[in-house]
């Protein structure tokens, strides 16, 4: 079995706690192993390439150096913005001599080196290329019959794909969210940013970001928005009430990892997959399995 | 010879990965500016700013702003029909502003941006509690209040841990920082 | 090695329709680069023999530039291609010989390029330079004379 | 033998002699390279004036050179000057050569030491190379006076016309049912407006009866033979299941037809004609061609309808037809096969082909059209309802990065046209968004001033997205185009009812392989490389064939008929000469030494080598070789040599250049 | 039995398989003997040096030297046997080319040296290497000295004919012997001298009875890699390296006959300069792709291109020897 170098990011130990247990849930259950990188550090995220270039590539490089320590091949992040960094910096490395020195100067320091061979994988495209909607079909229980799912992409998922992938309108969310049994809708905002880390720096304009967002999924008669970051979700979710205030909006839409819906449909028991730890309730999409 | 820098190569130097990016390709389509989420928030749009670089109008810039209101969400660079990375170029004007000390008064995103690297240096992770009170007030009492409802709330579900988390090599990474940034000598 | 006085002589192989026209060019708009590069014109860069660049290496040259029309522009539709597969296993085999590989460079301007052409050729010139001589030339000095054969086959002395 | 070589050194003007010591250069060359064959060195003020060129032809007589080297600018500039004036003075001018002193050395360094040691070294180079130079002679090949014309859009169209008048015959093969390829489909034609049928139609209907041109549609070329003055074409004119010797055009088989096919190419998806069909009214041929891939009797076996129904006498259907294999002799060949229209799905934030009312160009043109599917209204895709506001977006797919970098140079003209178009027909608001307004033609800026004056608006920003998901109730049911206007620094977000995309102008699909079969290439955008951007624009770099229209870059209707006339006006030119002279720069087979082993044979990108079977050797074609040099140097058996080039002329010249000659005279 | 011409045949740095191919000959070597007068043949029969050295300049008709120029006792017995033979052959790859003891140029001197007499093979405890000069009680003795490369032949002294091959073929030699005794009974004239006598005037593809097309290679590997190789198709076309193609033909195709590539011992066709550019041309040219990454990943079946192309012509081809021998030269010569 295909062993990957997992590596789930700060959020996931925090604010995202429910996308972690999902995704180890669910990736025992498609029999993917995820071998967490061992001593990882927090990659930076937006906050850090606006004080150091370098630093921020070399941050990001080190959690590399140690997954090519172990040996393994690919590189799995369930956070979209992970996703993009070690995307990016992993394709820096490979082009540009003169950073990959620089960088592995900075990593000689911590007894590390880094070549940028590993390939980098979002979670989701592990399990729609690497395990396949078809063995994911096969596998499902509890179809999400007649629930109207909004995919949303969210940014940093799609960057990385500018290279070989319709970044404007893709579609692979859309096909895993049909071979769950979901109706997955036409979300019109589905690639538009939720505004990130500025619901930190720029409550105001993260909270306008988001009200669009939600207003499109409700303009859809979403059931859900079904996420693949945990900063989007968090954003989403967190946040709605505050968008209501703000806005007085009465939005309360479930906002779910695409892994919690899939492991719902695998039949996985709500509570492993974190559910209940919403401020906005997951409940009602549940009703549509069971 | 001219030696001094234009405020365009200055702003191209910061930008080491990719190279200075082909700021001066800029068309002044719009694209960029037509597709941000944030524009609505930036005094001057992505697309003046870049007018304004190549103009060589410094103190506009660094007064504006437009790149703290950037979410890097790259949709700009995505659609630039001069292949230009706004996004990227962006981070490079923050980071020029930091390094000169120079940015718009009141402003959360470098105060955040700086507790964050020092978080980042001394645990290696990322936590969310100790990060807020650095930037809670910035938003007046009412934002004190609203993240604190939030934050128990979070709290209730388990969703905030109350200790910080610390990487185990934590000496090293530091030796590691340390060959890029000053960060003063191990204690 | 100091090579602060070293001049690299180099050869440089153009086609008549991108590279030569881009040397033109380059000349036309008055830029100026590195005298060190002495120009061959062929009707293509296909036309590169390895053995023209194993003749200007052993005949005192320290390097070997060879340009050509950008791939996809090639005049004569794709035999710059073909000339990129002869320069790729060339390299390795003059690699195999122990000589720097980065003394046969490949370089495409179209005729547009004459920038690109200067700069390159300045470039060029500044990588032989680092190099050092390669001084083929004069090792294979033919008159068999003055060699000196091996007077102790102890290689601890010789490998000291 | 040992040649008596001259070398005269140019200081034109100072543009030499401010950086190089011509003098020191000269005398160097006399000196040193006397061993070599050198019996003058000389400078002169001027060597392409005409004193300069007597001091050569007097030297070539009184001094007997057998051959010449001229140390100036580059050859590109007067190798032609000086060789002609070797051959004034007897000596063949092939065993001339010039050395760039000027574009390689004054020009491009300031050491003045460094700049004379280099042009030393160049002349060096030179005499070695010269030494081994051939006397060469032209090769002659008789023109062949057929003309194959490939593309029945304007440009063919035109191109046909002109030689066919002037008495010669033409081969124009079109591919598809009729000619007149996309101003086919236009309505009007900017900036005149005139009716697109009105001016092409006559045209059509000349080529179609025209007593010298055959004309071939329906067909395509599969196999291009031969070379400049005697190329040979394999065409293949598929079936079309009618037999054109009876059919009348009357109508009744498509009529009857019950198969209803949408029109992907003449009515750009927006239309429908059935199985058996006439692509339009105006088509030339008049005859309909059958579908094979939609007929219901091909596919189930069982319909015939139109044999049925077909009036004449006997039947002109006839569904055993098969394709037919032609071949014709041409001395040249012009080829005009147009453009593709880009594909404006391939961005998807501009909506086309999700959001209904976001149309193209082409269907646009379409709808105008009085005899295209809507009759000339413009309405949404609902085929009723007019718009009262379009967005039109210019740019789609052209000057950026991400699709085609060039500007597609029809648009914005287009796009006038458009605005102007729905504001006749629906009154309806026009908003045009764009990055740049480029009128560059006699009387565009006018129409754009007229269309500014009719009202139209214009805002100057590239549309950043066309969506339907509202935010403000005026927004409800609308798209939105969201702009940012960047004259007034405003992000707009406009809602109307209708979207059309400027899309840009792309290379044929099949440019590539259309260009290879012909031997010629495509330049980085992929249209077909000229021989010379600006003074040579309808010649390709293979002798015999010519470009004319959308095939050679972006450009518009008067100038499509320009290039097509030119193209027209080079062969009519290599016709009347009747026969050809080739460059004799070439390369031959050695057959003794060549082994059979056929690396060479997949080389040749003009085919010009072939492999004899019953010799089990390989030969070259020397009116097809273009003298590359390529296969020169790949045989592995050094059976191949060239003229011209030789590999003794560039060893030589390596020597030359490494100043070998100096030290140990090189064995003659 | 004093009026027949005389012959010798000298070995030098070579492995003896050309002299073993002159025997191959069969019942021709009766009429060496029959017609010739053996003066001096080291592995056939003994002579002396001084012997040689006492004969009078010319007096030798034909000379068949085989063997590269290693060491000084190599050139002195090239440069004598010059001296006194009319007719200098050339004889075999080493002599022409430098052959597989040309290889050995691509390693400095010491190397070699080291590499012979002191490897984990080698049972050398004490670090004991030959020395050139040795006394013993009886005097002092010498051995002969390494020159820094391996020369061919012509690289020394001049040369009149080339017989190629490793070693030439016996029927090319049988035929050669026959020319000369015409020539020497006035039947027959010599050939001009430098010519390349004993070949084709092709390459080895020429005489190759296997079947071939256009070109085009997506993948280069080793004979003992693929499994089965079509017994009828060109070897090349199969993704084989075959130096066939740049190989001068005379010897049957024998190896593409046998079933295995052409390995090049018959050196370069007629006027060309470089033998292993020939190669690199010829393989470069089938590859069938146009990306540098493509072609790289092509050129990688070749594992050591150097030695694929410069396997028998490395000392005679225009490099002739790998930098760091060259470098020894110099230090050499600059009296280090
Ligand atoms: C929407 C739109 C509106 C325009 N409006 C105007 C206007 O108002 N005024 C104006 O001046 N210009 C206008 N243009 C530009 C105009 O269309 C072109 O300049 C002109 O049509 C070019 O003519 P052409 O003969 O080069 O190519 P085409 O019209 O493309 O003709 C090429 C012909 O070759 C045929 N062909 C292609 N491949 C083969 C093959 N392999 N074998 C045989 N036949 C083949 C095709 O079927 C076609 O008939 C417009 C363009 C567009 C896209
Ligand atoms: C400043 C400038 C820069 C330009 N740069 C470029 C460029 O970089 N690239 C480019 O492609 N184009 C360029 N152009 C455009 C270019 O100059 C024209 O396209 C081109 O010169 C037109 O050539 P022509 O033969 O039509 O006319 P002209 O060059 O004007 O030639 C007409 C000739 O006719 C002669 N003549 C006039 N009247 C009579 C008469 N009654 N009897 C006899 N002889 C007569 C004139 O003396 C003249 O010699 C430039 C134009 C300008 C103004
Ligand atoms: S999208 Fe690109 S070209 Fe257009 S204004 Fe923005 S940066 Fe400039
Ligand atoms: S990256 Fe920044 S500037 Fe660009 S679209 Fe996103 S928020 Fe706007
Ligand atoms: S020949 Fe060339 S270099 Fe000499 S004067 Fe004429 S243009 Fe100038
Ligand atoms: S046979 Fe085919 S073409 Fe004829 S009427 Fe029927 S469907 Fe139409
Ligand atoms: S013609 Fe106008 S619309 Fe078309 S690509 Fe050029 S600038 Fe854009
Ligand atoms: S490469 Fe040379 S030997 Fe081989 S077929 Fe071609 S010409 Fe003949
Ligand atoms: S020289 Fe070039 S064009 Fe001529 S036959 Fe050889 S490969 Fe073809
Ligand atoms: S390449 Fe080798 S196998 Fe192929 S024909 Fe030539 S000798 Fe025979």
């Amino acid at each position: 079995m295909k062993q990957y170098a997992y590596y789930p990011g700060c959020s996931l130990e925090s604010l995202a706690t429910s996308y972690n247990l999902s995704t180890l849930e669910v990736a025992q259950k498609l029999g993917v192993d995820l071998k967490e990188i061992k001593d990882w550090n927090c990659c930076g995220a937006t906050a850090y390439f606006p004080v150091d270039e370098l630093l921020a590539h070399t941050l990001v490089a080190r959690n590399l150096a140690l997954a090519e320590k172990d040996g393994l091949s690919d590189f799995v992040a369930p956070c979209s913005a992970c996703y993009k960094n070690a995307y990016f910096t992993n394709s820096y490395l490979k082009k540009d001599a003169d950073l990959a020195e620089h960088i592995n100067y900075a990593l000689e320091a911590d007894g590390l080196h880094v070549n940028g061979t590993m390939k980098i994988r979002h979670l989701i495209e592990v399990f729609i290329e690497d395990v396949g909607l078809d063995e994911i079909e096969k596998k499902i229980t509890h179809p999400l019959k007649g629930l109207r799912v909004a995919p949303y992409y969210g940014c940093q998922l799609l960057r990385p794909r500018k290279d070989h992938e319709n970044v404007e309108n893709p579609q692979f969310f859309e096909n895993l969210l049909s071979a769950l049994g979901a109706e997955s809708l036409d979300y019109p905002s589905k690639t538009r940013c939720c505004g990130g880390s500025l619901i930190v720096t720029n409550r105001k304009a993260a909270l306008d970001m988001v009200q669009i967002l939600l207003q499109d999924a409700v303009n859809r008669k979403a059931d859900v928005i079904a996420t693949t970051c945990p900063m989007c979700n968090v954003n989403l979710e967190v946040y709605q009430n505050q968008v209501n205030r703000e806005f007085g909006t009465q939005y309360s839409i479930p906002v779910m990892y695409f892994t919690q819906l899939m492991g719902v449909a695998l039949g996985i028991k709500p509570g492993k997959l974190g559910i209940g730890k919403e401020l906005v309730s997951g409940e009602p999409v549940l009703a549509f399995a069971y | 010879m001219d030696t001094e820098l234009s405020f365009n190569d200055e702003i191209a130097n910061v930008m080491y990965a990719t190279h200075g990016n082909p700021i001066k390709d800029c068309l002044q389509c719009g694209t960029c500016s037509g597709t941000c989420p944030a524009v609505e928030f930036m005094d001057h749009t992505p697309r003046v700013i870049i007018g304004l670089i190549r103009a060589g109008y410094k103190d506009e810039v660094l007064a504006s702003n437009t790149f703290w209101s950037c979410a890097s969400c790259y949709h700009c660079s995505v659609r630039c029909p001069a292949g230009i990375d706004i996004a990227d170029m962006m981070y490079a004007l923050k980071r020029y502003s930091m390094w000169k000390g120079q940015h718009q008064e009141g402003l959360i995103g470098p105060v955040f941006s700086e507790s964050f690297v020092k978080m980042i240096v001394n645990s290696g992770r990322s936590f969310e509690p100790l990060l807020a009170p650095t930037y809670i007030f910035k938003n007046g009492p009412q934002g004190l209040v609203q993240e604190a409802q939030t934050a128990t709330g979070l709290m209730l579900k388990g969703r905030m841990p109350l200790l910080p988390k610390k990487i185990k090599g934590l000496k090293k990474f530091q030796n590691m920082v340390r060959r890029i940034i000053p960060i003063g000598e191990p204690s | 090695m100091t090579n602060n006085t070293f001049e690299p002589t180099i050869i440089g192989f153009t086609c008549n329709w991108c590279s030569y026209r881009a040397a033109d060019l380059a000349g036309t708009s008055r830029m100026k680069y590195a005298p060190n590069v002495r120009l061959i014109r062929m009707m293509c860069s296909g036309r590169l023999d390895p053995t023209f660049v194993l003749r200007a290496l052993s005949g005192g040259a320290d390097g070997v530039m060879i340009t050509g029309c950008h791939p996809g522009e090639c005049h004569y539709i794709e035999q710059n291609y073909k000339a990129l597969r002869r320069f790729l296993l060339l390299r390795r085999v003059l690699t195999g010989l122990g000589i720097e590989p980065e003394r046969v460079k490949l370089v495409w301007a179209s005729a547009a390029e004459g920038a690109r052409f200067a700069s390159e050729t300045t470039m060029f010139v500044e990588e032989i330079r680092k190099l050092g001589p390669l001084n083929w030339g004069k090792s294979s000095d033919q008159s068999t004379d003055n060699w000196s054969p091996i007077t102790d086959n102890s290689p601890k002395e010789a490998l000291a | 033998m040992s040649e008596k070589i001259g070398v005269y050194v140019c200081h034109c003007g100072t543009n030499i002699a401010g950086t190089v010591d011509v003098k020191g250069v000269a005398e160097w060359a006399a000196e040193h390279l006397k061993h070599r064959g050198v019996v003058i060195g000389r400078e002169y003020k001027f060597m392409c004036s005409s004193l300069g060129q007597e001091l050569v032809e007097k030297d070539i007589k009184e001094l007997g050179l057998t051959r010449v080297i001229v140390a100036a600018c580059s050859p590109h500039l007067h190798e032609k000057t000086f060789r002609t004036a070797c051959k004034n003075a007897g000596l063949n001018p092939y065993l001339c050569e010039m050395v760039s002193i000027r574009e390689q050395v004054s020009w491009v360094h300031t050491d003045k030491v460094a700049a004379t040691e280099k042009s030393k070294a160049a002349i060096s180079g030179g005499v070695e190379r010269v030494i081994h130079n051939e006397p060469l002679e032209p090769i002659q090949v008789p023109i062949h006076a057929d003309t194959l014309v490939v593309g029945g859009g304007i440009a063919g169209i035109q191109a046909a016309l002109e030689i066919a008048d002037a008495g010669y015959h033409v081969c124009l093969v079109e591919r598809e049912p009729s000619i007149g390829g996309h101003m086919a489909q236009f309505d009007k034609t900017f900036p005149t407006l005139d009716c697109a049928a009105c001016i092409l139609t006559p045209k059509m209907v000349e080529i179609g009866s025209h007593p010298n041109i055959t004309l071939l549609t329906w067909s395509e070329v599969e196999k291009v033979d031969g070379y400049v003055g005697n190329f040979k074409a394999t065409i293949r004119k598929k079936a079309s299941y009618v037999n054109t010797d009876t059919c009348t055009g009357c109508g009744i088989c498509w009529e009857k037809c019950p198969k209803k096919v949408v029109d992907d190419v003449y009515e750009a998806g927006l239309g429908i004609r059935k199985a058996i069909y006439r692509p339009f009214a105006q088509a030339v041929p008049k005859y309909p061609v059958m579908d094979v891939e939609n007929c219901t009797y091909f596919k189930n076996g069982k319909c015939k309808a139109c044999q049925l129904f077909c009036p004449t006498e006997p039947n002109s259907i006839n569904f055993e037809q098969k394709d037919e294999i032609l071949e014709i002799q041409a001395g040249n060949i012009i080829l005009a096969t147009g453009y593709d229209l880009f594909d404006a799905k391939r961005i998807p934030q501009y909506g086309y082909g999700k959001l209904p009312n976001v149309f193209t160009s082409l269907e646009f043109e379409r709808m105008c059209n009085a005899a295209g599917p809507t009759e000339g209204r413009v309405v949404l895709r609902d085929m009723k309802t007019a718009p009262k506001s379009v967005v039109i977006v210019h740019c789609v797919g052209s000057r950026d990065e991400n699709y085609n970098k060039y500007c597609s140079s029809i648009c914005c003209m287009q796009s006038l046209k458009f605005a102007h178009l729905v504001m006749e027909r629906t009154g309806a608001e026009v908003y045009n968004c764009y990055i740049d307004i480029r009128t560059p033609s006699k009387d565009y800026e006018e129409f754009y001033k007229r269309v500014l004056e009719e009202g139209g608006h214009f805002i100057r920003g590239k549309v950043a997205e066309v969506t339907d998901s509202a935010r403000l109730p005026e927004e409800e049911g609308k798209l939105i185009v969201q702009v940012e206007d960047t004259l007034i620094g405003k992000q707009r977000r406009i809602p109307v009812d209708m979207v059309i995309l400027s899309a840009g102008i792309e290379p044929r699909h099949d440019a590539k392989e259309v260009g290879k079969l012909f031997g010629i290439a495509c330049g980085a955008s992929g249209w077909y490389t000229e021989k010379h951007p600006k003074l040579d624009p309808v010649a390709t770099m293979t002798e015999g064939i010519y470009i004319a229209g959308c095939v050679q870059g972006p450009k518009d209707i008067p100038a499509s008929v320009a290039q097509g006339a030119a193209a027209a006006a080079r062969v009519l030119g290599k016709i009347q000469q009747g026969v050809i002279a080739l460059e004799p720069i070439k390369a031959s087979i050695n057959e003794t030494q060549c082994s059979g082993c056929r690396i060479c044979n997949g080389l040749c990108p003009f085919n010009a080598i072939a492999f004899i079977e019953d010799d089990k050797v390989s030969s070259i074609n020397p009116a097809l070789c273009q003298g590359c040099g390529t296969c020169v140097a790949a045989c592995p058996a050094g059976a191949i040599s060239g003229t011209g080039f030789s590999d003794q002329q560039i060893i030589a010249q390596i020597d030359g250049l490494l100043l070998k000659n100096l030290e140990e005279p090189v064995a003659a | 039995m004093t009026t027949k011409p005389k012959f010798t045949m000298y070995w030098a740095a070579s492995c003896g398989g050309c002299e073993i191919a002159v025997l191959n000959t069969h019942e021709k070597i009766l009429d060496v003997d029959a017609n010739f007068d053996v003066v001096f043949w080291p592995v056939a029969m003994d002579a002396k040096y001084k012997d040689v050295e006492a004969m009078e300049d010319g007096s030798i008709l034909l000379t068949l030297f085989n063997g590269g120029i290693r060491n000084d006792e190599n050139e002195h017995i090239a440069k004598l046997l010059r001296q006194k033979s009319k007719i200098l052959v050339s004889f075999g790859s080493c002599a022409c080319e430098g052959c597989i003891p040309g290889l050995a140029n691509l390693s400095p001197v010491d190397e070699i040296v080291h590499t012979a007499f002191n490897t984990i093979t080698t049972d050398n405890p004490n670090e004991i290497y030959p020395q050139t000069t040795y006394d013993v009680s009886e005097g002092e003795l010498h051995i002969p000295k390494l020159f820094p490369i391996l020369r061919p032949l012509d690289q020394v002294v001049d040369v009149d004919y080339y017989m190629p091959g490793c070693p030439p073929e016996s029927h090319q030699i049988a035929a050669v012997i026959d020319l000369v005794i015409k020539v020497v009974k006035g039947e027959a004239e010599l050939p001009p001298k430098g010519a390349t006598i004993g070949v084709g005037d092709s390459t080895v593809c020429d005489e190759c009875p296997r079947a071939r097309n256009v070109k085009l290679i997506k993948e280069f590997t080793r004979i003992q890699d693929i499994a089965p190789v079509d017994p009828t198709l060109c070897i090349l076309e199969q993704g084989i390296p075959c130096n066939g193609p740049a190989t001068r033909s005379g010897c049957n195709a024998r190896c593409p006959q046998a079933g295995a590539q052409c390995i090049g011992c018959y050196g370069p066709a007629e006027g060309v300069m470089d033998y292993g550019a020939r190669l690199m041309t010829a393989f470069a040219s089938v590859i069938d792709a146009n990306t540098p990454e493509e072609i790289d990943h092509i050129l990688d079946g070749i594992p050591d291109p150097t030695g694929q192309v410069y396997r028998f012509n490395l000392a005679g081809s225009l490099l002739k020897a790998n930098r760091e021998a060259w470098k020894r030269i110099d230090k050499r010569t600059q009296g280090e």
